[in-house]
């Protein structure tokens, strides 16, 4: 599934171009075009949407003066183009635009469900990543034994097991049955005495949508992990560096784990994307303030401008994601090419 | 050697087998005294690697020694704890791998992989680490580790990349070396630089070695005691000179045959084939089939082809050797347009291959075709065998339909496989057979030229030999010309008329293959000449032998003057001022050509 | 047990209430927008107050009388309100509430009082007259805190009401005060000066919990006090719980009586048959609903008014019950005919080409697939096919009201306290046009266009009434309309507290238990 | 050049994962995914009752009649989850072949024609690949209305990019091979060499592909119609889980068993996936 660039079969020498300061700034440079095209497609997309966004806005009552009047409010009686010039203009000073239905800066908010969903979504990152990682080494040198058949197993379930029926369950077991954990929102209903508990009630609240979004994303890490890590393991420099006298827990980490390394940080950085969408279902799941809610109930409602700067941050946390993906591989593998 | 009492290695019955398969090892006993070199051969997937593999308790996922002994100086490895075997891993038995890239971490310095066991072992500083790894690889005549030890070892070439391995082996100075198949990927020259390298190791330190080839030349230079494998079983175990006088056993017969001479008369190929008749009395033919001038190939902006000329007469013969590397493929492929660097003219019947328009070019590439190094790669694992010998008469709109279907059942007979391979897959097929559809689907469209690119380099000596008769019966019928290219020279002095010798993409040498191979003017053609593994045990240390230091430099920093000089052991001081031309002293009919100022004096 | 789970004891009395989405704002003046209307009401009054069986009670208007033959009503206001940051409220108030901001913003009083009313004008601090071309019976009914919040002019004048910083730290007379908003929710604190005495629970908090399920969870457990809507699934096992109360009403957030509604589009000539209409009304079982899709949370419509406006409500009026025999008769009669496999073909149906089955579009919200999807079964059983369409409101009301392009739509018509404010719109021929949530049927009556006018211009009850049912006789024989289920909403509460209300000030007379 | 080890790759075990009880695991996989795809194809025959009739109480927990228990409507589940089948394998398959069909064309075209077009393609490719599916999935089906073939357009779209990339290092691994030019030595055109040699190479790998895309599209539709925005007109597995988390408390069984069906599709169609291709790793 995952091919490495470059391995095997190096046919022609002296072709390999290092990461070089250029290649870098060239790769930044290419996202603005990108960026670009997400705004335009995106802003396309939700104005030749079917449905008069002022009709949310009247409710069950109205007339034509009205919806006229609301719709010079929100200049949607400029041509396109023009709205879209308008559009660009503002995001370059970082303005978003208005709510139509909160009458707010779209930008800020955003900015308040950023925390939540930033959290929810770092710490699945790091467990899953960090759990993935472990489970995948533990696997790898217990091959064929209990441990990796088991993880085999549980993984294999995990990656086919939708996001929403994972959460669904772990509700109906975790949460409601067993009374485990607290079932929704960010933090408990009594005021936390400042700092530390406070921080504990949002760590505990944060339990279970991170259990549920981490085992999205761990079976992942922990499969590739295990995958690459045992190719490299059945390698001949392994067992050239075994021959040299090395300890075999040496040889696994500084030099299989180094090359099995590569795919699994490809992994965790391009599947940003997968990561998001799944924050989207779990904080449906577990009432998380987050943008996910935000991004669902902006859809509802029909505005627009809420609807288009989540997905355009989604999309920028995208290519900035694979940005930094790419860079790391340069920097784990020197023999990396970059065409 | 006799001591029987105090063997430093001994194998006992040994068995390995891949669960649930029957054993690939199957009861090996070997002894291996302090000081000997003993020799494992035996052909291709006999299990010489899984002996080695299982001594140092490496034996690949799946495999398990199910049976026998491994002692070491007294000492059980056999289901030994990891202790003890690292105890003996690197400070005791040191190993080569057989492929040297593999064997070695690609994102690591090569001088860092070098003395990793002995810095963990002995806990080195970094920079006293570095120090040792560098005289670690000046010992195997490494060229600069100075400016090569930090690099990684996709930069390095193939004959370095051996000589690391041979390093890193040696590095925490074992007992015992086990090299498994030292030479096998290397060309003639880097050859005999390994095997020189491994006997002054060997004489410098009372060095035992356990030596794995297919190679029974590679053996008759080095070893004092053969052990021959076929199926995983001991076959024949004998005294070298044994083993060429009077080989017992069959796979050791299998072993020796195979190889075709590398001094003595000239092929018996050769002489079967029809050409010389047209040859007419050592007199040129008036217009030749293919003739190439000044032909220059970059490739981005390196020259790796030099204005090569080369003239060829219909079904004649022209092999082209050379070190790897020094440009062969890249003639090759420039003549049939497939090189888009390509200057110069390659005239073939009269008509330029370089500047002919794409129309006319699918006709001309209808009389040139290729026959591929590798006969895994150059046939389609998807498509039938049928299908691909009627391929290029469809590509020329030749036949089609059942026309096509009955030329290619006919072509299969010529080649000699059964029709029945028409509906056959590749993967279905052994390599020499491959390789015969491969010649017959070059023959298919009834070319004038055919190219050979290495044909048989990828297979079995008797395989060759087989192949190489096949080729010889179906010029004499068909009549077509060959360009050979190799870095066999056995198999050139069996096969070629007339031989070019490339280095650096420059023809340095050309004539006829008995003036050529009898008396090289040209010292890069007699070491390269000389490298040749000797035939027989007894002829060792008889032949004076060249070696040639250090890599071919790159195509891309050319030395001055005459570019062999950086090797050549004849330099002075003027070949560095002028590039010597391609001069031919003697007659004109029959011209000996060749590049030097100082040339080696004739026989 | 849930008491222990309440936290550390601060003194004060807290009320949580489960919040289902975060309002955009906090000013119901604006707009009809439930989500709006169900946290901000508690903040503001209207100039009367709704009990929950619709009675009208004085609120920020003290007294009221008709004038110049019930063409005027003139207000006598309360002296004593306060706004929450010490202003005290005069009829300046009111006054720009109506004129500046309810009469162009708040959809559904611009709609009907903007109608009639031609001024209101302040006699002086504490007097306000309404004007009216014609006497105009149901205005009382349009004057509490969901129909007529009063805002602070003091804020709000010279300013856009859309975009007033107040409408997210709002300022009201409401018995609490608005303290916090972040993005778990709201905090309000009790109005010490409340007009009509302080609240003795002295917090409310505001949790947002999207999901229903969720929130009833968190209401076992102890974690929430108040819910605003139970979900029928879980209503049988709070029944049994014996430390949650609930209450069962008609009041919805923002709109009240509401009535699940098949339209039918009398464009069609599919439906130009009233026998057609009639023998797809036999089809439904309408009580199946009230069972499996509100899981009791309502009843089957008895007529085409609401139960809750008992004085217009017509209980004798006779609607298509469920009776696949009669549907079948009717269909025949206006001409369809079953083919082999049971579906209804036209044979003989005015306007509608021979051979044509009677399969037709049925346009929906998403939130109301259920529905839709038990019509669709119903349906199907004698052989009807319906196609489901859902729609979001924005696509729905655009297909429906402007474009006219449904065959057959389901509308939750909200009658409110008065048939003139969520009835009349109904059915009015002038209301044929791109009105969002009018007369989507196109329904023309000129019969019924004068009665409606008649019972608005009526000041006495008993003849508005009489107007209102002689309407229903006649929409319930022409069946523009099939009125499916009035829906109830389940209130639910811990039994720790006690006296809360249905309506937008439902904590305002609560207390609870230590 | 290496003679030794030309066929090495035949012999050395690729594949990383456990040894034990794998020999059956493809056969385990086509054995689940089968099931649930004949589910499908048969549902007119399987299925017990009309999946959109009433026929039973509201709610009625598993038992002999209805063996899923009913739903609130008082409608089989069985019958919900057979039909639901098809939808799901119905969206997955024809997201899979538009993603197949998008995507290997241009890898082929991009590994082949290298240069300027691989640039121009990848160029493009690259931009697809960094628009996040799932949003860009509940941006158009909520904007523009819920639809089997909207979502199977805005999946494919977003989906074609992978299968693209991987066929375009497979093609430039492929375009070095000997067969490869040894068809363009006998002057054979780009198209003949496209049709006649590549793509009979890269069809196993589409394949394989495909199997995977099956799996995960069907994982994306049954979010989105768990979100509410699938298409309403047909029973899928993910709307009827999203009917069944109003029920959570109450119903259990209705979540339970959709999501159940849907890890059970996936799992086989990923079991099948790894099989093959771990074939064809090791077999190429
Ligand atoms: N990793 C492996 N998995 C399965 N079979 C293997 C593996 N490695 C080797 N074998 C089999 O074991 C037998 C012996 O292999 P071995 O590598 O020892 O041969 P060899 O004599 O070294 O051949 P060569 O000259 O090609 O290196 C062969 O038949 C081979 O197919
Ligand atoms: N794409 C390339 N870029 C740079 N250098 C190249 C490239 N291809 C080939 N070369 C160089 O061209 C030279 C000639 O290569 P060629 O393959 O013709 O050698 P050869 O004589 O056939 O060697 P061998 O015996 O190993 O097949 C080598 O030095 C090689 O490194
Ligand atoms: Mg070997
Ligand atoms: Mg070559």
């Amino acid at each position: 599934m995952l091919r490495l660039p470059g391995r095997g079969t190096l046919r022609r020498r002296g072709t390999v171009p290092q990461v070089t300061r250029r290649y870098l700034l060239l790769r930044v440079v290419q996202i603005v075009p990108t960026i670009l095209g997400i705004v335009l497609i995106s802003f396309v997309l939700v104005q030749a949407a079917p449905g008069d966004p002022v009709l949310a806005l009247a409710g069950e009552h109205g007339d034509q003066a009205y919806y006229r009047e609301m719709r010079r409010h929100f200049a949607l009686d400029r041509p396109l183009p023009e709205r879209f010039g308008i559009y660009v203009s503002r995001l370059a000073t970082g303005d978003l635009g208005m709510s139509r239905i909160q009458g707010r800066p779209v930008a800020v908010i955003i900015a308040e469900r950023i925390p939540a969903t930033l959290l929810l979504t770092v710490s699945a990152l790091l467990c899953s990543s960090l759990a993935g990682l472990l489970l995948g080494i533990v696997a790898t040198l217990r091959r064929d034994g209990a441990v990796d058949l088991v993880t085999d197993m549980v993984t294999l379930g995990l990656h086919a097991a939708p996001v929403f029926w994972v959460g669904q369950i772990s509700i109906l077991v975790l949460a409601a049955g067993l009374g485990i954990f607290p079932v929704f929102g960010m933090r408990s209903t009594e005021p936390q005495a400042g700092g530390l508990p406070a921080a504990l009630d949002v760590l505990v609240h944060l339990a279970l949508p991170a259990l549920v979004l981490t085992s999205q994303q761990l079976a992942g890490v922990a499969r590739v992990t295990r995958q690459t890590l045992g190719r490299e393991l059945d390698r001949d420099y392994v067992r050239a560096a075994l021959a040299k006298g090395l300890p075999r827990g040496y040889v696994v980490v500084r030099h299989a784990l180094r090359l099995a390394l590569l795919p699994v940080v490809t992994l965790v950085g391009h599947r940003m994307g997968y990561l998001l969408g799944g924050a989207v279902v779990v904080e449906t799941i577990f009432g998380w303030p987050g943008l996910g809610t935000l991004l669902l109930s902006s859809l509802q409602s029909r505005d627009a401008p809420v609807v288009l700067g989540i997905f355009l941050l989604a999309a920028g946390a995208v290519v900035v994601a694979n940005l930094v993906t790419d860079l790391t591989y340069g920097a784990l593998d020197p023999r990396v090419r970059h065409g | 050697m006799t001591d029987s009492a105090s063997p430093l290695l001994r194998l006992e019955d040994l068995s390995v087998a891949f669960d649930g398969r029957p054993a690939a090892v199957d009861g090996v006993s070997l002894r291996i005294d302090p000081g000997e070199v003993v020799g494992l051969v035996g052909r291709s997937g006999s299990g010489k690697t899984l002996t080695a593999l299982s001594i140092l308790g490496l034996l690949p996922r799946g495999a398990k020694i199910t049976g026998g002994s491994i002692r070491y100086r007294g000492s059980e490895l056999v289901g030994a704890d990891d202790g003890t075997l690292r105890g003996i891993r690197g400070a005791e038995i040191g190993l080569v791998f057989q492929d040297p890239l593999s064997a070695l971490h690609p994102a690591l310095p090569v001088e860092h992989q070098v003395v990793e066991g002995l810095a963990w072992t002995q806990g080195r500083s970094p920079k006293r680490a570095r120090t040792e790894a560098r005289s670690l690889l000046d010992r195997v005549h490494a060229p600069d580790p100075e400016t090569w030890g930090p690099r990684l070892p996709h930069e390095w070439s193939g004959g370095m990349r051996q000589r690391a391995l041979l390093a890193m082996a040696m590095a925490r100075d074992p007992a015992l070396l086990i090299v498994d198949e030292p030479t096998t990927a290397l060309d003639v020259t880097l050859q005999a630089q390994i095997l020189s390298d491994l006997e002054e190791l060997r004489s410098r330190r009372d060095l035992s070695i356990l030596l794995i080839t297919h190679d029974l030349g590679v053996v008759a230079e080095l070893a004092h005691r053969v052990v021959v494998m076929d199926r995983g079983r001991i076959v024949e175990t004998a005294e070298i000179e044994e083993i060429f006088d009077s080989p017992r056993a069959g796979a050791t017969r299998f072993l020796l045959e195979g190889r075709l001479p590398a001094s003595g008369a000239s092929g018996d190929v050769a002489d079967a084939g029809g050409p010389t008749r047209n040859a007419g009395g050592g007199t040129t033919p008036a217009a030749p089939l293919l003739d190439v001038r000044e032909l220059t190939v970059r490739i981005g902006d390196v020259p790796v082809v030099e204005s090569v000329d080369l003239r060829l007469p219909r079904g004649g013969t022209l092999a082209l050797v050379g070190e790897s590397g020094c440009g062969k493929s890249t003639i090759a492929r420039a003549l049939v347009g497939l090189e888009d660097g390509a200057s110069g003219h390659v005239l073939l019947g009269g008509h330029d291959v370089l500047a002919a328009p794409p129309q006319r070019l699918r006709s001309i590439r209808r009389s040139i075709q290729l026959v591929w190094q590798d006969p895994f790669a150059s046939l389609n694992p998807r498509r039938r065998i049928g299908w691909a010998v009627e391929r290029p008469l469809r590509i020329h709109r030749l036949a089609g339909g059942v026309e096509a279907r009955r030329r290619a059942l006919e072509l299969l007979d010529r080649v000699r496989l059964p029709r029945s391979y028409a509906r056959r897959y590749p993967h279905e097929l052994s390599g020499g057979e491959r390789q015969r559809v491969a010649i017959a689907r070059a023959l298919s469209v009834e070319p004038d030229l055919l190219i050979l690119d290495e044909p048989f380099s990828a297979l079995d000596a008797a395989l060759r030999r087989g192949l190489l008769k096949l080729l010889g019966e179906l010029r004499e019928d068909l009549g077509f010309a060959c360009l050979l290219v190799s870095h066999d020279l056995s198999l050139v002095r069996a096969a070629a008329e007339r031989v070019a010798v490339v280095y650096l993409g420059r023809i340095v040498e050309e004539g006829r293959i008995g003036a050529v191979f009898s008396s090289p003017r040209h010292p890069y053609t007699a070491a390269l000449l000389s490298a040749v593994p000797v035939d027989h045990p007894r002829d060792r240390g008889k032949r004076r032998r060249i070696i040639l230091e250090g890599d071919v430099p790159s195509p891309a920093s050319r030395p001055s003057g005459c570019e062999f000089r950086t090797r050549c052991h004849k330099t002075r001081p003027e070949c560095s001022t002028r590039l010597p031309p391609l001069d031919a002293p003697g007659p004109t009919s029959d011209p000996h050509s060749f590049r030097c100022f100082f040339p080696v004096q004739g026989r | 047990a849930p008491d222990d789970e309440d936290g550390p004891q601060t003194g004060a009395s807290r009320v949580v209430v489960g919040l289902s989405e975060l309002p955009g704002h906090l000013n119901p003046a604006i707009t009809t927008a439930g989500g709006v209307h169900t946290v901000s009401e508690i903040l503001y009054d209207g100039l009367i107050r709704l009990e929950d069986d619709l009675r009208v009670r004085p609120a920020l208007a003290r007294a009221w009388s008709y004038l110049d033959d019930g063409r005027v009503v003139r207000f006598r206001l309360r002296t004593d309100a306060r706004w929450h940051d010490g202003t005290p409220f005069t009829a300046r108030d009111v006054v720009y509430s109506f004129q500046e901001v309810l009469l162009r913003y708040h959809s559904r009083t611009r709609a009907s009082l903007g109608t009639a009313l031609t001024g209101v004008e302040m006699v002086d601090d504490s007097t306000v007259d309404f004007r009216f071309r014609e006497p105009y019976g149901p205005l009382l009914r349009q004057l509490d805190v969901t129909e007529a919040p009063i805002l602070p002019a003091h804020l709000y004048s010279e300013t856009d009401p859309l975009t007033n910083p107040a409408n997210r730290a709002p300022v009201g007379t409401g018995p609490y005060r608005f303290v916090r908003y972040d993005a778990d929710g709201l905090r309000y604190a009790a109005n010490p000066d409340y007009h009509d005495g302080r609240p003795s629970i002295d917090e409310l908090h505001w949790r947002l919990i999207p999901d229903a399920g969720t929130q009833v969870t968190a209401l076992e457990r102890g974690a929430l006090d108040w819910l605003f809507a139970v979900p029928g699934p879980e209503r049988r096992r709070l029944e049994e719980d014996p430390t949650i109360r609930l209450l069962e009403t008609t009041r919805g957030p923002g709109g009240s009586n509401c009535v699940m509604t098949l339209g039918f589009n009398l464009d069609r000539p599919l439906f130009g048959d009233e026998r057609t209409r009639w023998g797809i009304g036999h089809a439904i079982d309408r009580a199946q609903i009230v069972d499996r899709v509100l899981f009791g949370q309502g009843r089957v419509a008895e007529a085409p008014i609401s139960s809750g406006i008992p004085f217009a409500h017509a209980p004798e009026v006779e609607l298509p019950g469920h009776d696949p025999e009669a549907a079948q008769r009717l269909l025949a009669d206006a001409g369809w005919g079953r083919d082999a496999d049971g579906r209804w073909l036209a044979m003989d149906v005015n306007g509608v080409t021979a051979g044509t089955p009677l399969a037709f579009d049925f346009t929906h919200f998403p939130s109301f697939s259920q529905y839709a999807q038990l019509l669709r079964a119903q349906l199907l059983a004698v052989g009807i096919e319906l196609r489901l369409r859902p729609m979001e409101p924005p696509v729905f009301v655009e297909a429906v009201f402007t474009e006219r392009a449904f065959d057959t739509n389901v509308v939750s018509y909200c009658h409110g306290p008065d048939p003139e404010i969520g009835v009349r719109r109904m059915y009015i021929s002038s209301n044929i046009a791109p009105v969002p949530f009018s007369n989507g049927a196109a329904y023309a009556n000129p019969v019924v266009d004068s009665l409606f006018d008649q019972a608005r211009r009526s000041l006495d009850v008993e003849e508005r009434g009489d107007r209102y049912r002689r309407i229903q006789e006649i929409v319930a024989r022409d069946l523009p309309y099939l009125p499916l289920v009035e829906t109830e909403s389940t209130r639910a509460h811990t039994a720790r507290c006690s006296g809360f209300r249905a309506g937008g000030h439902f904590a305002a007379e609560a207390r609870c238990r230590r | 050049m290496d003679e030794g080890s030309v066929d090495r790759r035949a012999h050395v075990d690729v594949d990383g994962f456990p040894r034990g009880p794998r020999i059956g695991r493809t056969r385990a996989g086509v054995v689940l995914a089968g099931a649930t795809l004949l589910l499908g194809i048969g549902a007119p025959w399987i299925a017990p009752y009309d999946p959109h009739l009433i026929v039973g109480p509201s709610l009625e927990a598993p038992s002999a009649t209805h063996w899923m228990g009913t739903d609130a409507l008082g409608r089989d589940l069985w019958s919900g989850v057979v039909w639901g089948a098809r939808t799901s394998w119905m969206v997955g398959l024809a997201t899979a072949l538009l993603t197949a069909l998008l995507g290997a064309p241009v890898g082929i075209a991009a590994g082949l024609g290298g240069g300027r077009t691989d640039d121009l393609l990848m160029r493009g490719t690259e931009f697809f690949q960094t628009l996040p599916r799932f949003f860009l999935a509940i941006l158009v089906i909520a904007l523009f209305g819920a639809g089997a073939d909207r979502i199977v357009l805005v999946l494919a779209l977003t989906s074609w990019t992978g299968t693209a990339r991987v066929v375009r290092s497979e093609v430039l691994s492929l375009r070095e091979h000997d067969f490869v030019r040894a068809a363009r030595a006998s002057g054979a055109s780009g198209m003949q060499i496209a049709a006649g040699e590549i793509l009979p190479n890269v069809l196993p790998l589409v394949t394989v592909l495909f199997g995977l895309a099956v799996g995960r599209v069907m994982l994306v539709e049954a979010s989105l119609s768990f979100l509410g925005l699938g298409d309403p007109s047909l029973l899928s597995w993910g709307a009827l889980a999203g009917q069944g988390q109003a029920f959570l408390r109450s119903a259990w069984w209705l979540a339970t068993f959709p999501g159940a069906a849907i890890a059970v599709s996936v799992l086989g169609l990923n079991l099948v996936g790894d099989g093959l291709n771990r074939r064809l790793e090791s077999s190429t």
